[in-house]
């Protein structure tokens, strides 16, 4: 799945997107989560506290538990600062 | 937001035109803020903001502008701006268009320091006490 | 309130700049209004307003400006602008100026119609509610 | 004392403002208000509802029942329009 990061999550990975197979029982933004933290010290540490992350759906912003489908692209990023 | 965006909204017929700007202030030693966002999202996020602000009250027009990138201090960052024909829906609209951009829409800042140094704005839980105030 | 004084006020180095502009409506075939007040006092309770806004909040700056005589439809009436740090001083105060500015600054409206006629419009109960709401 | 009219009370009345004697047992503006609808028929006309009445004296808004002192101007207007 695409997968994009911004600010401090963006800047602790290293990387604006990447593209990953995920695991076939992955099914939800969490899952996701937490099998990324294990694909590098970068993603471990950057993806290490759930609270203080926000996430997107095809540019829609839920939540954690929220069920993936094929061909999404899930955003990563630590809670918004405009305006 | 231009003056010409404003006056267009000021022009609309209505009786009331509600403005809020925020400025990029000189807190301890910044200097600028360098805004980083979503490409895409953030359209649809401030589409959807207006679209919620007419859905509940009676408006006559709105705008919302957001700068990106590099912003120094003194500059407006964003303006907000709600036509409305009676004043309690323009400032009513307004505030809750601010309230709402500040914990959805897909904006990350970064203070720039006099000596350098650069460092993420943290999010405040009075912005989401602020937010959910419109729920 | 010219563009100048706007300016001035988004220049103090706030972070928070709401403004509010009233503009005459062509409500069913208003032309123009005309606005009589009470020279001396309207000054004096300007300033009050201004005085009981910057108690209430913490401010860095505001301004209302009221026109008087004839003002055609589609010109503001009245502008006010208040800088804050932060942006619930500035939108709550911008709100409690017009507020209070509609039930307590002496001026009077008159509505010029297209056919000649003129009518002074009556005071509406919903500007005492909302002006109270501020006791 | 001297007093001023505004707006539809001007109108009625005739006269944006006039110096009057009012009488010695004149303690409040309503009394005056009383005391002034008898001294023509506009007076009467203008201010004969004192609930669509409005009050400054030395241009602070008053109530009905404040008391007077020497020397002072009352305003006698309908509520207030502006904004």
């Amino acid at each position: 799945m695409k997968l994009v990061y911004f600010a401090s999550v963006r800047e602790a990975i290293g990387l604006s997107s990447e593209d990953r197979d995920v695991p076939h029982d992955t099914r939800t933004v969490g899952d996701v989560v937490v099998w990324l933290r294990g694909q590098s010290a970068e993603h471990g540490h950057a993806l290490n506290d759930l609270s203080r992350l926000r996430f997107a759906l095809d540019q829609n912003m839920v939540t954690a538990d929220a069920l993936l489908a094929d061909g999404q692209e899930l955003a990563i990023f630590p809670p918004v600062t405009g305006g | 937001m231009t003056e010409a965006e404003l006056s267009a909204l000021a022009g609309i017929g209505g009786g009331a035109l509600s403005s809020f700007t925020g400025i990029v202030r000189d807190d301890g030693g910044v200097t600028a803020i360098e805004l980083e966002h979503y490409p895409g999202m953030t359209e649809a996020c401030l589409s959807r903001l207006i679209e919620a602000a007419t859905a509940r009250w009676s408006l006559l027009g709105a705008v919302v502008t957001h700068r990106v990138g590099i912003v120094p201090v003194g500059d407006p960052v964003v303006v907000i701006g709600v036509a409305s024909l009676h004043r309690a829906e323009a400032l009513e609209a307004t505030a809750f268009l601010i309230d709402r951009l500040k914990t959805e829409a897909p904006f990350w800042k970064r203070e720039h320091y006099v000596d350098g140094t650069v460092k993420w704005v943290e999010a405040k839980s009075t912005d989401d006490t602020r937010s959910e105030r419109w729920a």
